[in-house]
């Protein structure tokens, strides 16, 4: 058994003992606000157990093990549905990126910490309204202030501001150069004056994403990470930063398992649904594709335990099976026939068809959508040029609204 | 019945189209989601006052006496702005079985009541995953009415019920008042639509056909439902076309408009495909009623206008990115409503099927 | 009955009674030259019976009727498998253009009349191998002669041109304009001396479409159609000239029914493909797609007769119903299992699985791509934007090649 | 067995591909295409040289000992350039089949021969629509082999078969010899492939295998030539993304580049996604070989591949417009090839079917 075969098995063990006390059944119809508490809970238990920050050095403060550990340790933990999904963020960009730019090293040592044992959550405000796709078009302006800036503008899509300590933010600090030059990197006091964040209601209800506004917000020089203008270099190594995180090809829906589970109840024109062809080429030709994208994942562990470069087919992963998961839980909900009206608000997206399909849009949408996705693997893996860009080069005050 | 629409049936459309956008609150429909048990009262005063509760009940019993086609235009027009609540649809159904039925006394009971809006009715005619099993479980005997019907659109909030039973063995439409029936009102994702589960239990009901008869009516009952809601999918696929189209020569990314990148425009130009098809198959459709090949007509409507409806939900809330996915722009009205039609009359499956049927000749 | 309903029954009783001599099964295992020869002699007949430029004004020969009965003739003639399809396009734009704009009202009578008897034939010069769908990229040079011209170049995709007595053809008169302005429209004697015809075979075996070069070709100022530097209006004019064609919502492909009647007698995994569901929904939705074209199709008729500009939504037809074609011809062959590999490689692509999946992409390019279809179904229709043209305005000797 | 080729298996690739590539003829190929009845000699005669005929046959027997792995590595290189003829398939599938036997005689004397190519074997196992029929029609008895097995792969060209019969009421796989078989070559869209309509008529045979060890021995031996072309499938679709993607950056049109309009840069990248995750099932199946989810693990391969190659074909033609579908360019090749491996070896109902068995224990 190797290093992290034997490193998977003590984390399946632990995990199984937390479980009745954090798991899935733990969390069922708590409110947002107790599901969190308890998600601290359990970042600290995870933390004091030696299963927190796995791929980060131990000199600031995390186990030193591989990449490999890490997606190890997060293929196990998504079985069990422990409340991580508020600290995914912050620990996945923002922490990893204060870690490297940070300029006060005892503060960053303090906050990664504080960060990994659920006691502080950090948020990554890139997204303004105006921008879209276009991560480059933002206008939110940081201007120096005396020894430090001022920052003015708002945000949007920004996960779990509402329960965040610190933020990372990308602004403006010249209009006049084209508008990928213009930018600066910082960390932002999230509790700061002039700090406003605004809960966004999603379609599927809820509300873990927000608008957050800036109104003449101070910053010292310290909170700059990078150089003045190197903002947009810092956003995309923080789009970088993570590249090992465990996937899931159920595209964050149900498992495909639960699919063969309704439709064994249900009769398609008063005949088994499972013994009618459409719904078998549907379970096959999904089980294919998850197969398929399972099947990168291990050989990018393979490639990865052999200290070699995973290939680029991982950043297939999202758009596929997200895509892939809307169709299935339309479907699902269809097959049910009248029985399928019914469903809980607040069910488990992976547990519930309805919930994963109203969220199924958001997946498609948030961190890449689809058709940025298709063009990244066009231009960066295929090769093939880029869209056509009159705003390349312009400086950014001259770019038509 | 033409399918190329006359003056009057232009006037219709475009006046049944003015009313609901001028009537429709969005607010109000996003509050609706969250509310069990209610519908867009509003909207069905509206609808009273157009006279679009009668629109296709014959004069002699206090409707107006037009078809389907100009129906089907009003359902149209409804989706566009994801207004109302079934009943424009059950309660044509109703007046539709109760037209096929032999029973004068019946007829003359209860039509002029629905084409009033006084009543409003549901077809508890679904089973299971059935719109219309063949040998129900819900039995009508001396007794009444006795079993469970499932998931009834319009149910929590009918006066009256068309059920689909089974009578000394035989099938049967029998009308039930649902005043002592017992409702569990379903929460879901689309609650406007008033779905419920119904059980029977010794309910009083009268006979509105038995036997062969029964059969076909039901059948053509359900396929003009199918029509009227395939308008209605229609409708909700046309309006999200628009916003799609709207949002994409105005919104900017990269320095130019998103219509301007194919993977936008081709989109919004496949929708418009499908949506120019599904239109097609309907007003064929209601032009066909009545006829031998009303069924076949109703089922290619029925599986084009969801197709339509459901590829506009997807590609409409792709194209607006993050905006596209917030409850205040409440393109998930529409995208919620998109399934509730896609099961309401049955889904894919059935409708696939009895098209197969009748093209080959070989049951599924 | 309408009078276009008088004429359908006129037309079918007439059809009926040739069908022995031209129809299908007279056709069946014909060389293309003995096809040719039975066409134009089908031609001729069709001409002596009246039902010949059934749209056209009296003046010139035409019987002067409405295009309704041009539509209802050519759907009814489309069920008998006659040997048209060597005169569709001559018949269809050039010479339509040529009565337009052909400056000898006596020559052009003459042309006229041997045209429509199947004695002569006209083809269309618009493609060239650097051109694609970029029609105005044209490089065949018309440069003023004395008081004529001098024609040089290269065309491609001319269909029958190796059977042709006549062409319209598209020639860059200015390279130092902008791309589209440059050009100018002529008729070009396609026996003159200089123009050079080969067949390309295609991917289904056939070669009804050729390569045609020009050298040194001298043509009189009289074959000009159109101003000087007003080819391309003219050209467009070609295009929009034959708006009211007979549709066929199978594509050209088989009909809906000899996929019913193939199923009828094959197994899926040893039941009837009729009750398995996926043959189902295939056949289901199959028709669904054909009888919305129809009920297109028949609107636009009712729209006609009503003397109303029939909707935009006509140009789907082709778009949608090749496409699905590839579709179930693929999947007619591979439903039949290892009985689907037999095919004879000139069978008729309207009874032939084969032939059809294999012309398919044919269909799916000549004619206006699929691309083309819809980028003008959503610049045209709906409004969107243009793709970006760097070619714009540019002097077409500028534009980098 | 690891999915991650290791050096040796990553010389192969390589060096596979270069022969391939350096001694495929496109002129050759294309007139094969028109001519019944014939093979590309070149194409095997390379197969022998190279010792690909050999590859998984064990040494004792003459071969090379390699695995399923390697083999589907020479077999995505010959896919690559549409080369060869199906024999590298059929006759490993043979020596599969004869190497689950336990008959030792008919393993000396036929395996050798195989890994040599000296022998070229068919497998006849399909009747009507199934690649594998519970109950075959053709009869095993002690006067011989008796039926028909129609459109059989290499047939027309091999010296031997494995029949799939019925001995006696039991499944039973024979071998037996094609001298004095009366074989009906067909004329098709991909004449290569060698097609052949077998009829047998008291033909001496013997047995491989009977009963349950036989119904075992067939599927498997199904479901690893599955997985055989199923790389050859991936090598196809690889080689038209690449095509598709240099003719993208190369052609211009209104001025700029076709790879940079989003309808042609986006199919490009959808069918690497395809390609990509055929792939990786392709891999993971070889790797699979005599596990217990071997079959699931071969479906998976083979429903995926066969997407891509569908997908790719389609799209790589469309990309190229009119010159895409000229005869001499070539494309129709992978067109027409990717359609007759989409058919050997089972179509896709059967893999659905087979797979969704494996998944819900339910028969279809």
């Amino acid at each position: 058994m190797s290093d992290v075969e034997d490193f998977r098995a003590r984390a399946r063990a632990w995990l199984a003992e937390q479980a009745t006390t954090y798991g899935k059944e733990a969390r069922r119809g708590l409110s947002v606000e107790d599901d969190l508490a308890l998600g601290r809970r359990y970042m600290a238990a995870r933390h004091d157990a030696g299963f927190a920050g796995i791929n980060w050095a131990v000199e600031i403060g995390g186990q030193g093990l591989t990449n490999l550990h890490k997606v190890a340790f997060e293929g196990e933990e998504m079985a069990w549905g422990m409340p991580v999904v508020y600290f995914g963020i912050s620990l996945g960009m923002p922490v990893p990126i204060l870690i490297h730019y940070g300029q006060d090293r005892d503060w960053v040592k303090e906050r990664v910490r504080k960060a990994l044992r659920g006691e502080e959550i950090w948020c990554q405000l890139f997204s303004e309204p105006s921008g879209g796709s276009d991560l480059a078009a933002l206008r939110t302006k940081a201007e120096q202030d005396g020894n430090g800036w001022k920052l003015n503008g708002q945000k949007v899509w920004t996960s779990w501001a509402q329960y965040c300590d610190y933020g990372v933010i990308v602004a403006r600090n010249d209009p006049n150069v084209a508008k990928h030059k213009g930018l600066t990197y910082f960390w932002v006091d999230m509790k700061a004056p002039g700090v406003e964040v605004r809960p966004i209601k999603l379609a599927g209800g809820d509300s873990h994403v927000n608008e957050v506004f800036f109104d003449d917000v101070k910053m010292t020089d310290e909170q700059r990470m990078g150089a003045v203008g190197g903002g947009f270099g810092v956003a995309l190594h923080t789009l970088m930063i993570e590249r090992y995180i465990a996937t899931d090809s159920a595209g964050f829906g149900p498992h495909l398992d639960l699919f063969i589970d309704l439709a064994r109840e249900i009769e398609v024109n008063e005949k088994p649904a499972l013994e009618d062809g459409r719904i078998r080429s549907a379970i096959a030709r999904n089980y294919a594709m998850r197969s398929g994208l399972e099947a990168i994942t291990a050989r990018a562990m393979k490639m990865m335990e052999a200290g070699m470069q995973p290939g680029p087919e991982g950043s297939l992963q999202k758009l596929v099976a997200v895509r892939s998961r809307q169709r299935l839980s339309e479907l699902a909900i269809d097959l049910q026939g009248n029985a399928g009206f019914a469903s809980d608000p607040h069910a488990f997206v992976k547990e519930s068809w309805t919930a994963s399909w109203l969220n199924a849009p958001t997946g498609r949408i948030a961190g890449g959508s689809d058709e940025v996705l298709l063009n990244t693997i066009a231009e960066k893996i295929l090769g093939l040029p880029q869209d056509h860009r009159p705003d390349k080069g312009v400086p950014f005050n001259q770019i038509p609204a | 019945m033409s399918i190329l629409y006359d003056e009057g049936q232009q006037a219709i459309a475009s006046e049944s189209r003015r009313v609901v956008e001028a009537r429709s609150d969005k607010a109000r429909a996003l509050a609706l989601l969250e509310t069990v048990g209610a519908y867009d009262h509003a909207f069905w005063q509206t609808a009273i006052e157009q006279g679009w509760t009668g629109l296709a009940i014959p004069e002699a019993f206090g409707g107006i006496g037009l078809s389907l086609v100009e129906l089907g235009i009003v359902a149209q027009a409804c989706g566009g702005s994801t207004a109302g609540a079934p009943f424009l649809t059950s309660n044509d159904g109703a007046a539709a079985a109760l037209l096929g039925s032999e029973n004068e006394e019946l007829k003359a009971e209860w039509l002029p009541r629905l084409a009033s809006g006084e009543v409003i009715a549901a077809l508890a005619f679904g089973e299971g995953q059935s719109p219309l099993p063949s040998r129900p479980l819900v039995r009508f005997t001396a007794a009444g009415l006795a079993g469970e019907k499932p998931g009834v659109p319009a149910a929590a909030h009918a006066r009256i019920a068309v059920v689909w039973a089974l009578a000394e063995g035989e099938p049967a439409l029998v009308l039930c008042d649902l005043t002592d029936v017992s409702k569990s009102v379903i929460e879901g994702f689309d609650n406007s639509r008033g779905y419920a589960d119904l059980t029977f239990a010794a309910t009083p009901g009268q006979v509105i056909a038995t036997g062969a008869h029964a059969s076909a009516l039901a059948r053509d009952v359900l396929a003009r439902m199918a029509v009227v809601t395939a308008h209605e999918q229609v409708g909700g696929a046309e309006a999200l076309m628009t916003i799609a189209r709207d949002y994409a020569v105005t919104r900017k990314a990269f320095g130019q408009q998103i219509g301007a990148f194919q993977s936008v425009k081709h989109r919004i130009a496949e929708m418009y495909g499908l949506i120019e098809i599904a239109r097609a198959n309907c007003i064929h459709a209601a032009s066909r009623e009545g006829q031998a090949d009303f069924l076949k007509a109703a089922a290619a409507a029925r599986l084009s206008a969801t197709e339509a409806y459901d590829t506009a939900a997807r590609d409409c809330v792709q194209i607006h990115g993050g905006i596209g996915v917030t409850w205040e722009t409440g393109l998930h009205l529409h995208m919620r409503r998109a399934r509730s039609l896609a099961v309401e009359q049955g889904n894919m499956f059935f409708w696939e099927d009895l098209l197969a049927g009748q093209l080959t000749g070989v049951a599924a």
